[in-house]
């Protein structure tokens, strides 16, 4: 049954207790997102470090579970890894929930993958993709520091 | 007709969701339709169709007379005094926008204040809010009570001498609060100002008498009254119809049209520019006599009933609160569900066929007012009945153990 | 799908008018609908109904996508560069003064000009004759020749260092011309003027590439490609509608709404406020599948046939003249009697059973500038037959008799 | 059959060669009407003397047989009775063309309601009953001198 598939354990756990939901203090990027269709709204700060490396990272915001978790578990995820790699994760993630069957990037773990496909089950609620997105796309736009609100509307989910 | 029995009248109760039957409790975004508005609209398509008002042959005629057929049905449903009152529009949003249009081109300027209430759709906001840009004219807010609902009292508290208009829902779609129109119209009358209200969740569900309220303007979207989509209904006072300038311009609007000038034509063609939703209003015809031959009373004893039922059932569900509690209150369950969010609740209830809605329900002010971003939603139709509540109530139950609670 | 006995797809034509089979030729009108457009509407509603966009269960998923699905189809039908391209309307008229409003209040002031030509329908006329009340902008009138053509010369001569935009129709709903759009609009380029096509007329009967056009703006009216009645597209480049302020507020167009301001959705959203014609656009791509089944270009040469057919016919026929002579000509056959109004020549044809209109048909500046009050049209949809115009002829000549002509 | 109750001898007559059809002298009074839908136009000049009496009339205009010759009609017959008479008359033309099946005046001569009648055959086209009504609203505003244009889309015919 597809609703087994939505609400697993992993999102359910980190849809109730988030990680990284906290203003960090010395972030040094920021970005907020928001989706008009539901009201839900995501603000992720990053510091990154001379490296170009994530050295912390938290988001606020509200949300169904979904898009909590999947805030949640990606803040958790990128913590400690590049620039360059976050972005390669990023556009694995968004191509997974979009279409791929699976996630391919060299740089997620195979327990990371595990917790990232349990996001795999919006793919069956089209209206809800946008709900397991919307703190990526935030981040992508973080990590640009571009100060433009995201709108998931725009986007190409 | 019989109410208890309803349902069978609306063809869409025969298709299964994810193989359950339907139990929609989605009427306040949009009601479904009976088959005599269906099979009017395929009557009309097939057997009947030309467009109206302009040539002179016999599906012309015949159909001109059906389009103002209906014009005539609503005059007598609303009791308006004229039928040149009623005006067809895409739907209640543009009735509102073409009253905030031309109302404003005529009668705002900067520093004049229009008085909304925190409870409005956004399309009782917006539209004013283009004047504020354009005009400088300020917006205020009547507050919203804890019960979700807004007094007479909360209404005089921000009228000032600068009150150019004034615009409220009759029936909140998130709180279902019913707002004293009549009293609120008396009010701002005693200090000449106009009333507009927002009839988009009264118009389905409560006796409309636009002569009894005394209201300047009323506007109605036809697709939440058993009706076509693509159609509203703009009731306006015939002195305002023809002091206020027109709205979109093109064909049939005018009288005549010269290089350096243009005079308009009559009401209702004034405000009725370019082919309008010919269907669509021939259709809504159907609607009408539909709910007539129910009967108001009926309508509304029905769904009290209903509305009784459900505020009990909701209440005694653990975690489940109801979202203001209105001692008049309409056809609108709104709820959360304490660590649940509204769009879990509604995608879990739509695998059992329960459809409701959650989200900000195109009130940000009133849900950023209560703290929320977002509601769940159960509102309803006469088709609906006890057993839909009681379905509703175990998909609720449903939503709780997945999410492991009591 | 033959176009030669298309007109069995047409359910109207099962009819009689005064006991005789309906010839039809008000399609510049309005056209008649085919069974499968009509189907669409009635299976929609009694299967499939649900509001889009706004909630997440079943019913409302899937309307949504359907309602996406035809924006999609028309993208492709008109060959737009991008989906969110196409704004859904109530009709062209809506289009028109969609553009006239926000363009207007972004980009005129006083003296600025905009130029229309003689041939414009009232639609495409009133909506600038708005700004020119509100804001002294100028309208110029590119003029007609005496074939009832526009020329690019006759626009080249209206433009001036103020001319903001040039708006005129694709192809004339009186004398039935063709304009050149590509190379008006290349010219207007060359000069860093936009362009609004009105598209009411060409949309059922040429092919449209918007691409290849290059317009700014094309607005179309679908109850006359064979769909639905309450519904329009406005074709707008991206630019101009990221540009553009939005028209009509309210639910669905905003991003974020508090009290002190609002952010707009992204596109199409920001430019569908309300409850859109949810049914109606669902239906309309059953209406581009049909368009598409038959071949665009079967369509020209079905109409261009009967055209010529018709030309020659009414041309042999004493006392009749026709209005216009323009070397490009499509679907239109305007015409006057000697001696007899055009009112008693609808009146008698129809007696008959073909359908016709008479008046100015929304374009008096045109009618003034032939002398005339008025003028009789046949006018060609895909069902049409030689067999049609055979009929026409013959009840004309039985208005002579009437009125003891030759 | 309905249309040759439409287009009787007497009608196609008046239409072709209508009486009046000029622009009197010495009008004191006139009014101009006009039909929106189909551009048809009447313009109406009377000369009332001191004993309010229709002394001249006529017309000028534009439309179809059944206006022209409505007008036409209306012109010869109201020429030389008085004010009273006359609006009299008009409401009695209005409501046989609305719904009563004679015409009922005192005022109207058995051969001139013979004319008048024949304009009845517009009852069976509703869309035409304004083309027959157009000059005679006209008539009564150029007798109350009203200088508003008259337009039939507002009128109750
Ligand atoms: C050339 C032209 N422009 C504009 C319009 C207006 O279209 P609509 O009445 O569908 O808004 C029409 C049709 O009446 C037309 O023929
Ligand atoms: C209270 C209220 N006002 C206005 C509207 C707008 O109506 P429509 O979308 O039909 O234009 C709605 C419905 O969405 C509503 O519930």
């Amino acid at each position: 049954m597809n609703l087994k598939e939505l609400y697993q354990e992993i999102i359910l756990d980190h849809g109730k207790n988030p990680r990284n939901l906290k203003k960090i203090e010395n972030f040094n990027n920021d970005a907020t997102g928001h989706n008009p269709l539901c009201g839900d709204k995501v603000h992720i700060y990053l510091n990154i470090n001379n490296n170009n490396k994530v050295e912390d990272i938290s988001f606020e915001g509200s949300g169904c579970a979904i898009s909590m978790a999947s805030a949640s578990i990606m803040t958790d995820l990128v913590k400690g890894k590049d620039e360059t790699e976050v972005k390669e994760i990023i556009s694995d993630f968004l191509d997974m929930i979009k279409e791929k069957p699976e996630l391919s990037s060299k740089n997620i773990n195979e327990e990371d993958k595990t917790k990232l496909m349990c996001l795999s089950g919006v793919k069956k609620y089209p209206m809800r993709v946008k709900c397991a997105t919307l703190s990526w796309h935030t981040l992508t736009s973080a990590i640009n520091n571009s100060k433009d609100e995201i709108n998931t509307e725009k986007m190409d989910t | 007709m019989n109410i208890d029995n309803i349902k069978k009248e609306f063809p869409i109760f025969n298709s299964k969701i994810h193989n359950n039957d339907l139990v929609y409790l989605d009427s306040a975004n949009s009601s479904q339709k009976p088959l005599v508005v269906i099979n009017r609209i395929y009557d009309f398509y097939t057997k009947e169709f030309s467009n109206v008002g302009r040539s002179v042959h016999y599906l012309a005629v015949a159909a001109t007379n059906l389009y103002e057929k209906t014009r005539s049905s609503v005059q007598k449903y609303i009791n308006a005094k004229d039928k040149n009152e009623i005006v067809f529009t895409k739907g209640a949003t543009e009735a509102i926008n073409l009253v905030a249009n031309t109302f404003g081109q005529k009668y705002l300027k900067e520093g004049d204040e229009i008085l909304i209430t925190e409870l409005e759709h956004h399309s009782n906001y917006v539209p004013w809010h283009f004047l504020r840009k354009e005009k400088g004219i300020k917006i205020k807010f009547a507050e919203v009570n804890n019960d979700g609902e807004i007094t007479i009292e909360s209404i005089e508290k921000k009228i000032t001498n600068k009150t150019k208009l004034i615009a409220f829902t009759h029936l909140s779609n998130v709180t279902g609060a019913i707002l004293p129109v009549k009293e609120i119209t008396e009010l701002a009358h005693s200090k000449k100002i106009p009333v507009l209200v927002d009839g988009c969740q009264s118009a389905p569900h409560l006796k409309l008498d636009m002569q009894d309220l005394d209201c300047d303007f009323y506007a109605i979207s036809c697709h939440k009254m058993y009706g076509p989509t693509g159609l509203g209904i703009l009731y306006a006072k015939k002195k305002w119809l023809e002091d206020l300038p027109p709205y979109q311009g093109g064909g049939g609007m005018i009288g005549q049209v010269k290089k350096d000038g243009i005079s308009y034509g009559d009401l209702p063609n004034k405000y009725e520019a370019g082919t309008m939703a010919t269907a669509q209003v021939i259709a809504f015809d159907e609607s009408i006599k539909f709910l007539e031959k129910i009967g108001i009373h009926n309508i509304m004893q029905h769904e009290k009933q209903l509305m009784d039922y459900g505020e009990e059932i909701l209440r005694k569900n653990n975690s489940v609160k109801l979202v203001g509690n209105p001692k008049k209150k309409g056809a609108v369950l709104s709820f959360t569900i304490d660590g649940i969010h509204p769009h879990d609740i509604a995608t879990i209830l739509d695998e059992d066929g329960v459809a409701i809605r959650a989200g900000h329900h195109c009130c940000q002010i009133l849900h950023d007012k209560l703290g929320l971003t977002s509601t769940a939603r159960a509102s309803l139709g006469i088709y609906n009945t006890t057993d839909d509540i009681d379905k509703l109530n175990l998909s609720i139950n449903k939503c709780k153990k997945i999410f492991n609670l009591k």
